[in-house]
């Protein structure tokens, strides 16, 4: 068996194990998601040394049955969502014992987890149009699931309101997809570049993207995700905000590179979309009074800073653009679990997540603040982080092209995002006179290592960018 | 065309489709719930019965009687139990038998 | 071995600062020794290796992280000049500090922020890129921001957020103009020279516009005039950190920049032809000027200092702007120069305030009398900073004037003397309070200043007189920096 | 004499300060200032001469060396000091800074015999500037309001002067190449670095208009400090323009008239000004305004007649040493004067006073008549434009002495005694008055030609004579009293009420907004209704625009379509 | 036949208008099985035969129940929010449904799928090309898709949604409910069995047997209990997991997922199939009968 | 023939939607969407006879088998214990 199928799988039959012995959710959680990450991390070794795979599966070729595309990218994904999947689930396993109201949260986290993990392993290996949308089902489905884990009335609020936006992008999604079956008379992703030559297959292309946008929750379209973002458990909120968002800006990229020149107009319009939210989201977070709002509203004008990189790409298999906007996925991924997971830990010990009440604590400031501040610093972009080369990249690239305006405005995202951040994490620093000499600081828990790790792994990546980047040249040709 | 079962079914089907009308302009007409439920009760089965009768006719096939038949059954079934419960629930008395 | 020299030097404080970040604050012993033997080891680390490069030797390390992007560390003389200051002015510092904040809270922060900043400075002093260098320069300001809100009032925290918004501004444009350049040139390794090749004749404005980002990236942190709001606001920190602002870590690193920057990616040749070099030293004649003026106004002891700094760090600008190997002797000699200097006198006012609450220019009566020590430490910086022979800052005004002339620019002792009527104008009243007015009645010590606190300016006051008076012994600073200019202007 | 090697002059007195920073030591310094300078008399009055000393690591390179007529400077400059500080020992033994007198005492000492020795440039420059900012400590010394005013002006006007000879110092170390201090005195040396090195140096020698501190600091400093800063360090600025100007090379009439203009007017003015001052320190240097302004004319005339300066040069020389002398003494006097309690000692102290005024006034047998007798002749021998007014300038400079000498008389006879001052504050005014006597065979100025007097050099001395009898007379007759001017010209117009606000400190600028984060509020988060709408119009948008746009042809990557 | 098309397409919008704005939730969920009913209709009168099946069995008769049971647990509908919105939103949503008509009406699609899938047929092991494609040719989207039913099983369990308590409908439900339960049996085996060559299969089968339980349980017939929940919950989960081992231990067997052993395709499937038609069935009827109770905080 | 009675059915069927939007209560909508199950399988049952496709059979039957479902849960769920 390989490691394809494996990773398709073994996540899927860990959450129904988990669904079906709640005692054992824990365990098999943490052993699925430790073997799924040695999984992607052999497979990326092997397609960085042997270049990509594709997998007919079932024996049947392309056009008739759904085959599987392991390159470069597909690779880079995996692995971060095994990454970052490590992380929230050391979080979750070495949580507290909790008080009976949770009990039923932590273990209905895991088979919810792993349907997510199976479905985003599924996506990112998927070269199938429809095949596509189906994950993007189970994706959908089992994020709701995770928003409302936390079981508040906000957040089952927040959870419908995510459900209704997802579905209306599921049916774009689908009418996309139909549409370019009847246009092309197949749904494979090699068809996409086909769409383009016609009317009908373009406005099929329209279609998908203005679904993907909806879940990717590129503005206008964001609307559902600050609230489900913020009012969702912590570890359930890394993941949402840190993966599954990813899952629809991934497909972008991905026919980005595949139709190339093809979807210039839709490029176009994800650049200035994500222009938008980069703005939107930016200047939401400067105003948002709790942590976890100005999380998830950073996490629309990261979104959106992507969604911009994406856009911009040239197409060509060889551009840094795209290089780029993958690095930038991939750093933002790790921070922005990291910063989740430490929001919580900060939550937790503070008992509440008021930003102006954060530099009058008794408490010191701890571990978790500290990896919010790391996981801001890879955010915002400043080396050594991987945002820090993949901004580098991306203004390397746009230069080249002599996209002026664009390079404005990535700087100016990045202004605001340092803005946005500093508020918070000039409040990490408090001390002096705020907090009287015997306060104390929080006791070290499994979530600040969590975090920690996860924000050490985006500071560090910047210093490894080689390895994701040469693993990115080995994408289909 | 004219052999004896396809005239017969037809007709058995022009009749339980009738029936089916009627039933849809009495449920429509009659003034109150209770009467409105004897629509559903009495002539929209006989209208699908006659219709299920009717086709049977025509296919003639004990394949597709089987099936036309139990449609009928459950049909029937469906309606009776459906309309008593409703009636009895919304009787004053009714509720706890 | 000895190839990893560079990366060895880096690790004393880089690994050390994560280490001392997760210390519980109470353990100071574990800490402090440490902080001692990291800071010892770096000391001894950079002797060895100026040993070696004075011997010919050369260093380099690289790590490819993207396809053209290298963290590329080398170790050549002007490196080894910016190391040698940091790391002597690193253990006097961290020995200061140590007493400084004996006591305070939130320690393990401090010292973890401090070696990092330390551990910036000796990345950008050993950069062999432009892009190493960013990463270091932006570290740089990450690793000093903590330090600079460290006492956590609120007006630490608006200085905090006045630092970081022009740090962060001056990292945006420094980060671009090198993602330019590198779009343009490939790749941007620091040579002597230059090594832009035909660029700015095929491509001049670009080249030109880049330069001014890039100069406007680094002279946030050099302090250079419309961007150095930030610096006098930055001195609610405590004392160890202005000195490290001040003397080592952040202005050096811009004005280090700038050496890079004007020498070893354009080359001195091709900023003068691109007529670059005359608006760069005219701006910096500004900034000596500007921030002289500004100073005399402040009644704020550090804040003064740091007016001073202003205007003290544009000699290095104006040392390498004017095109002249003379003047490259005394920017790069004052580089050294400054730091002791101001490092001094900001040691010195850190004791005196720590020890008697005294933190402005008016309550310095009598200073001299009362903390005889730190007000002679406080005095020879200020004679340094003056230009007062035979102290260290004589000796770089004196290159620095003949370099204005050499380079066809006699204004610019006109400009030196201006400077130094002001230096007198606003350090001369602090003398004389100190030496020569009485102290107030019933003053009474806030606290003793234990060995940790006295040691450290007095060493730098020496170096002080030493630099100056062995001005012409091989390995003193200004030897240093000749050999430097031999290599760029041969 | 004892070989001293010349590194030693000025490292004794540097030693000396580096020992007083050790509290214990201090007595023992108190107690070894007086012997500082002996190195340097030593050298100077060595023959031959100290072999020069070369110190390559110091500093930018560093030679010691005595030449020419350093060594006079450094004898009596030697001797001065030695003096002086043998009274200040004793006049501040009391005094709560007197370490703090003795540390900037020292230093000025260090600069003032290191400056005469230094060969180079950096050297040269540093000694001058320890001098001159060592002894704004001694001015400030007392610290009282008088003190503070005197203190600032000296020190701005010091610092002035520094950046000056800097500049200019630099400037000709650039044009000629050379490090070497005698070299700044070669062609090559640009006007303009001539120039900016003579302001330096006339600041020091209190050459009008740049003598402003001069009267200020004699009066605020203790006297022995008055008696160095008059008698030796004055002459270090007078040292400077000799080593720097290019003379007996080249005629440079205009800077000439330049320099005789500044004289002159000092000439003039010094008296005029010094005959209102009511303090007797205050009187003297005002007199030593215009003994040095009679200096400087010596050197104009040199400038604009070369020819003349072998004759002029060791004249001027000879004047310094005598004015050393003599001013000093009567500086150091003055604290004696406090120490005369009783009628008959205060006499005998008045009336060995007189010894070197009258000196000063040039009575003919006393120094003060051999030297300008010498000056007088070396002048007569040059020939040049504006010579004629010489001798009616040699007459005002000796009338203007007298009378000052006559104003300084009668106000020290009138000053009441110090009750705390102890009295053997007189023996080093009593050597220094013997010096007055015999100091020109002393030091070694060379050959003193054997003159004769006549009855016209006793003409100043009987006019001042006449003039302030009919003065006193005149005031005496009509009733009119003298208002003392208060002490520092035109810079008393300038003085500020005291206030305790801080020097120089104007109000901190007002603190401006920086805040970067807009007033916050928790912003509405949008509503799903709202969203469904943006999500259909957004669909709809993209299909529209990609349905009305130009389909492109795929590209050739994609040319192998499945068959269908 | 056109009147009756349009008369069949005019019902349909009239019922989704209805289902869309009438304020009763009873009304909606009433139209929306109408709906239902002709939709189905019109699969029918496209000759897809199959999904009129699958809309027949989960649109017509399941959902409604659901639908029911979630009214009643909403309760009364509140006055809405963005009725301003709606006007806008029509105007927008029907401008892009006619556009998109239209589109779908122009384009002209190539013969690409169809004749793949018929050459490929005898390959497949069963004769319906809808079930090849869905269970051989595409087998791996309908795993997902029961995934994503697990999925959502998951989801209402975590909600915790209350654990029904029928009122009891009395004895007159019960003949009905020992006539329905045996013939959905037999029917759904019918549906399952009848797949691998016409219209029917593990959708369509389960949907049905899972209206039979339903019926057992509205009768009261049906055991209740913890242990009876939790094994529901097991049979729900388990269709996935034999698929998914399903798929995992063909690779094992063939080296390609989902790629069945040469000549056993039919068993395989149909084995798949009757795995997934309880796990589909088990799923529809705790989706409606509801987990055990838990309170949300 | 059986075209225009399949017709007949499909309005018959569709008939039952006035009452349905109409109301008054909400058992007559439950009422009305069962009839217009039955109708629903009338007119499936005559496609069926009018194509000869006997798999309209099955779905006919699968909305037999299910069409009490619902208005057995409307029953069931429409008392509230509380």
């Amino acid at each position: 068996m390989n490691e394809t199928s494996l990773l398709v799988s073994l996540p899927l039959i860990a959450a129904l194990v988990a669904a079906a012995w709640p005692r054992a959710a824990t365990i098999t959680g943490v052993i699925a998601t430790l073997g799924n990450a040695g999984l992607a991390v052999v497979l990326a070794i092997r397609i960085g040394q042997g270049g990509a795979e594709a997998e007919a599966l079932g024996g049947w070729a392309a056009p008739l049955g759904i085959g599987f595309a392991a390159d470069g990218l597909a690779a880079l994904m995996l692995v971060m969502t095994a990454l970052v999947g490590l992380g929230v689930s050391v979080q979750v396993a070495g949580a507290p014992l909790p008080d009976a109201g949770r009990t039923g949260q932590r273990t209905a986290f895991w088979p919810l987890w792993l349907a997510t993990l199976g479905a985003m392993n599924a996506l990112f290996l998927s070269a199938d149009l429809f095949n596509l949308y189906v994950t993007f089902e189970i994706l959908g489905l089992a994020a709701v699931g995770l928003t409302a884990l936390s079981g508040t009335r906000t957040a089952l609020r927040a959870a419908f309101d995510y459900l209704s936006a997802g579905l209306a992008g599921s049916l774009l999604l689908l009418l996309g997809v139909a549409l370019a079956y009847a246009t092309a008379g197949r749904v494979d992703l090699a068809v996409v570049p086909e769409l383009a030559g016609s009317h009908e297959g373009r406005v099929a292309l329209g279609l998908i993207f203005a679904g993907l946008a909806v879940k990717a929750a590129l503005f206008p379209l964001h609307f559902w995700m600050p609230a489900a973002h913020s009012s969702a458990a912590p570890e359930a909120s890394a993941l949402l905000s840190a993966l599954v968002v990813k899952a629809a800006i991934y497909v972008a990229l991905r026919l980005s590179i595949e139709g190339g020149a093809a979807v210039e107009l839709l490029r176009l319009v994800l650049a200035v979309a994500g222009a938008g939210a980069m703005l939107w989201g930016a200047w939401h977070a400067l105003r948002a009074d709790r942590l976890k709002l100005l999380v998830a509203h950073s996490t629309v004008a990261q979104v959106g800073l992507i969604a911009l990189a994406i856009g911009l790409t040239t197409g060509a298999r060889d551009g840094t653009i795209w290089r780029a906007a993958a690095l930038l996925m991939l750093s933002h991924a790790l921070a922005k679990a990291a910063m989740f997971l430490a929001v919580g830990r900060i939550t937790e010990e503070l008992g509440h997540d008021r930003i102006s009440g954060l530099n009058r604590e008794e408490l010191r400031p701890g571990a978790a603040e500290f990896a919010f501040a790391i996981a801001a610093i890879s955010l915002i972009g400043l080396p050594p982080t991987a945002g820090f080369v993949g901004k580098w990249l991306l203004l390397d690239g746009l230069i080249d092209r002599g996209a002026w305006p664009w390079v404005a405005l990535v700087l100016l995202g990045t202004v605001l995002s340092a803005a946005y951040l500093a508020r918070v994490v000039s409040r990490c620093l408090r001390g002096g006179p705020h907090v009287a000499p015997g306060a104390r600081r929080p006791a070290w828990r499994a979530g600040d290592a969590a975090a920690l790790g996860l924000a050490t792994a985006a500071l560090a990546l910047g210093l490894a960018s080689a390895l994701p980047l040469t693993l990115l040249d080995a994408t289909l040709t | 065309m004219t052999t004896l079962p396809s005239v017969l079914g037809t007709g058995l089907i022009a009749a339980g489709v009738g029936f089916l009308a009627v039933a849809a302009i009495g449920f429509w007409r009659l003034p109150d719930l209770l009467s409105r439920l004897h629509v559903l009760t009495k002539a929209d089965t006989a209208g699908l019965s006659l219709v299920a009768l009717g086709a049977a006719c025509l296919t003639g096939t004990p394949a597709s009687i089987l099936p036309l038949g139990l449609c009928v059954l459950l049909t029937a079934i469906s309606g009776a139990t459906v309309g008593h419960l409703v009636a009895r629930s919304v009787t004053p008395r009714g509720g706890r038998s | 071995m000895t190839e990893l020299l560079p990366l060895a030097i880096l690790m004393t404080s880089l690994g050390i600062a994560p280490v001392i970040l997760a210390l519980p604050d109470g353990w100071s012993r574990l800490r402090t020794a440490l902080n001692l033997t990291a800071a010892g080891m770096k000391l001894a680390l950079v002797a060895w290796l100026s040993w070696a490069v004075a011997g010919g030797a050369e260093f380099g390390l690289s790590l490819e992280i993207a396809p053209g992007l290298a963290l590329a560390l080398k170790a050549d003389a002007l490196s080894v000049l910016f190391l040698a200051l940091s790391s002597v002015l690193w253990l006097l510092t961290t020995i200061y500090a140590v007493g400084y904040l004996e006591g305070g809270t939130d320690r393990s922060r401090f010292f973890g922020f401090f070696s990092l900043c330390v551990a910036s400075t000796v990345g950008i002093a050993m950069a062999a890129n432009l892009f190493t260098f960013v990463v270091f320069f932006e570290l740089l300001t990450l690793a000093t921001w903590p330090l600079v809100v460290h006492r956590g009032s609120a007006e630490a925290h608006r200085a905090g957020r006045i630092y970081l918004v022009y740090t962060l501004g001056g990292g945006l444009a420094l980060t671009l103009g090198a993602v330019w350049l590198y779009a343009l040139a490939g790749e941007v390794p620091f040579l002597p020279r230059g090594v832009l090749g035909d660029l700015p004749q095929t491509d001049p404005l670009a080249v030109t516009a880049i330069f001014v980002l890039l100069i406007a990236g680094v002279g946030v942190k050099a302090a250079l005039v419309p961007l150095h709001g930030w610096l006098p606001v930055s001195m609610v920190a405590p004392a160890p950190v202005s000195a490290l602002l001040h003397a080592v870590a952040v202005v050096k690193s811009g004005a280090f920049g700038i050496m890079r920057i004007v020498y070893d990616v354009y080359g001195v040749e091709t900023v003068e032809a691109l007529g670059l070099a005359l608006p760069l030293a005219a701006l910096a004649g500004v900034t000596i000027l500007y921030g002289s003026i500004r100073a005399l106004r402040q009644d704020d002891l550090k804040t003064r200092l740091a007016y001073s700094t202003v205007s003290q760090v544009s000699y290095i600008t104006l040392g390498v702007a004017l095109v002249s190997p003379v003047a490259a002797v005394g920017g790069l000699a004052h580089l050294i120069h400054q730091g002791i200097m101001k490092i001094t006198l900001f040691l010195a006012a850190g004791n005196f305030a720590e020890a008697r609450g005294v933190k402005t220019v008016s309550a310095m009566d009598g200073m001299g009398r009362l903390m005889p020590g730190a007000t002679l430490a406080f005095t020879v910086g200020a004679f340094g900073m003056i230009g007062v022979p035979p102290l260290a800052g004589f000796v770089s005004k004196w290159y620095l004037g003949a370099g204005g002339l050499d380079a066809g620019q006699p204004a610019v002792i006109a400009l030196l003397a201006g400077s130094s009527l002001l230096n007198a104008a606003y350090f001369l009243p602090i003398l004389h309070r100190a030496w020569f007015r009485d102290p107030p009645e019933g003053a009474v010590p806030k606290r003793r200043i234990g060995w940790m606190l006295a040691l450290p300016p007095a060493v730098t006051a020496a170096l002080v007189v030493a630099a100056g008076l062995l001005a012409n012994a091989p390995f003193s600073p200004l030897g240093w920096t000749r050999f430097i200019v031999s290599l760029e202007y041969l | 004499m004892i070989a001293v090697p010349l590194w030693l002059v000025p490292a004794l007195p540097l030693a000396l300060v580096a020992l007083s920073l050790i509290p214990g030591a201090r007595p023992v310094v108190r107690a070894l200032v007086p012997v500082a300078p002996l190195p340097a008399l030593l050298a100077a009055l060595a023959d031959p001469v100290p072999a020069p000393v070369r110190l390559d690591w110091l500093l930018l390179g560093t030679e010691f060396a005595v030449t020419g007529m350093a060594r006079v400077f450094l004898a009596f400059t030697a001797l001065l000091w030695a003096l002086s500080a043998w009274q200040a020992i004793r006049l501040l033994a009391a005094d709560a800074g007197r370490d703090r007198f003795i540390t900037c005492f020292l230093l000025a000492m260090t600069g003032n015999l290191g400056l005469l020795l230094a060969q180079d440039i950096a050297a040269f420059y540093t000694f001058f500037a320890a001098m001159s900012l060592a002894s704004w400590g001694l001015v400030l010394h007392a610290g009282g309001p008088a003190q503070m005013l005197a203190g600032r002006v000296y020190i701005s006007f010091a610092v002035a002067g520094e950046i000056a000879l800097f500049a200019g110092l630099s400037l000709g170390a650039f044009a000629t190449g050379e490090v070497q201090l005698a070299a700044m005195a070669s062609l090559e040396v640009p006007a303009l670095a001539t120039v900016l090195m003579s302001v330096g140096f006339l600041v020091k020698l209190g050459a009008v208009p740049l003598h402003l501190w001069l009267p200020l600091a004699h009066a605020a400093a203790p006297a022995p400090a008055s008696a160095v800063l008059s008698g030796a360090m004055l002459k270090a600025g007078l040292f400077g323009l000799m080593t720097v100007l290019p003379l007996g090379s080249v005629a440079a009439p205009e800077s000439a008239a330049a320099l005789a203009a500044m004289a002159l007017t000092g000439l003039i003015l010094a008296p005029a000004l010094g005959l209102l001052q009511a303090d007797p320190k205050a009187v003297l240097a005002y007199s030593s305004v215009g003994q040095m302004s009679l200096m400087a004319l010596g050197l104009a005339a040199a400038l604009a007649a070369p020819e003349a300066w072998p004759a002029i040069g060791p004249a001027l020389v000879l004047l310094a040493a005598h004015h050393a002398f003599a001013k000093a003494a009567l500086f150091l006097g003055v604290p004696a004067v406090w120490a005369s309690s009783g009628p008959l000692l205060r006499s005998a102290v008045i009336v060995g006073l007189a010894v070197p005024a009258l000196a000063l006034a040039g009575l003919p047998g006393t120094t003060g008549w051999v030297a300008k007798d010498a000056l007088k002749t070396a002048l007569g021998e040059a020939s040049f434009g504006w010579h004629v007014w010489l001798g009616a300038a040699l007459f005002v400079s000796s009338l203007g002495t007298s009378l000052l000498m006559l104003r300084a008389g009668a106000l020290l006879i009138r000053i009441e005694a110090r009750p705390g001052t102890p009295r053997d504050v007189g023996l080093p005014w009593l050597a220094m008055t013997g010096l007055v006597v015999a100091g020109l065979w002393v030091v070694p100025v060379g050959s003193v030609a054997p003159l004769t007097a006549s009855l016209q050099d006793l003409a100043p001395l009987a006019a001042a004579a006449l003039l302030a009898g009919l003065f006193v007379a005149g005031t005496r007759a009509v009733g009119l009293r003298l208002a003392p001017m208060p002490p520092g010209e035109i810079l008393a117009l300038l003085q500020r009420a005291p206030t305790s606000a801080p020097v120089l400190a104007l109000p901190a600028p007002p603190r401006r907004g920086h805040a970067l984060v807009p007033r916050r509020r928790e912003p509405r988060l949008p509503r799903p209704e709202r969203g469904a709408l943006a999500i259909l119009t957004v669909a709809a948008a993209l299909a529209l625009a990609m349905a009305v746009t130009a389909p492109e042809p795929p590209p050739q990557s994609q040319a192998t379509a499945p068959a269908g | 036949m056109i009147a009756f098309d349009l008369a069949l397409a005019a019902g349909i919008l009239l019922c989704a208008v209805s289902a869309l704005t009438r304020r009763d939730r009873t009304a909606s969920v009433a139209a929306f099985m109408v709906l239902g009913l002709l939709v189905a209709l019109s699969w029918v009168r496209l000759a897809a035969p199959d999904v009129a099946l699958a809309e027949a069995a989960i649109g017509a008769g399941l959902t409604g129940a659901l639908f029911l049971r979630a009214a009643r647990r909403l309760g009364p509908l509140r006055p809405a929010a963005g009725r301003t919105l709606a006007v806008p939103a029509a105007l927008v949503a029907s401008g892009l449904g006619g556009g998109l008509a239209w589109v779908f009406a122009s384009a002209s699609p190539p013969a690409i799928y169809a004749p793949l899938v018929a050459a490929s047929l005898p390959e497949s092991g069963v004769s319906n090309p809808v079930t090849a494609v869905l269970l051989n040719f595409r087998a791996w989207d309908t795993l997902l898709e029961i995934a994503v039913l697990v999925v959502a099983l998951l989801v209402a369990n975590l909600l915790g949604s209350r654990r029904l308590v029928p009122v009891s409908l009395g004895e007159m439900t019960l003949p009905f409910a020992r006539i329905v339960a045996p013939i959905s049996i037999l029917l759904a085996g019918h549906l399952l069995w009848q797949g691998s060559s016409a219209p029917g299969g593990a959708f369509q089968a389960g949907a049905v047997l899972a209206g039979g339980l339903l019926a057992l349980v509205l009768a009261g017939l049906a055991p209740t209990g913890t242990l009876v929940v939790r094994g529901a919950l097991i049979a729900g989960l388990s269709g996935l997991a034999v698929f998914l081992i399903a798929a995992l231990g063909s690779e094992a067997l063939t080296g390609s997922l989902l790629g069945y052993p040469n000549r056993a395709e039919k068993v395989w499937i149909v084995a798949i199939e009757a795995a997934l038609t309880l796990s589909i069935a088990a799923t529809l009827c705790l989706l409606f009968t509801g987990f055990e109770k838990r309170k949300t905080s | 023939m059986l075209d225009f009675l399949a017709f007949v059915a499909l309005l018959a069927t569709l008939a039952a939607l006035p009452r349905l939007v109409v109301g008054p209560s909400a058992a007559d909508r439950i009422i009305a969407a069962q009839l217009a199950g039955t109708g629903t399988v009338a007119t499936l049952i005559l496609l069926g006879a009018a194509t000869g496709t006997s798999a309209l059979h099955d779905v006919a039957l699968v909305f037999a088998a299910l069409a009490a479902v619902s208005g057995l849960a409307f029953v069931a769920l429409r008392s509230p214990r509380r």
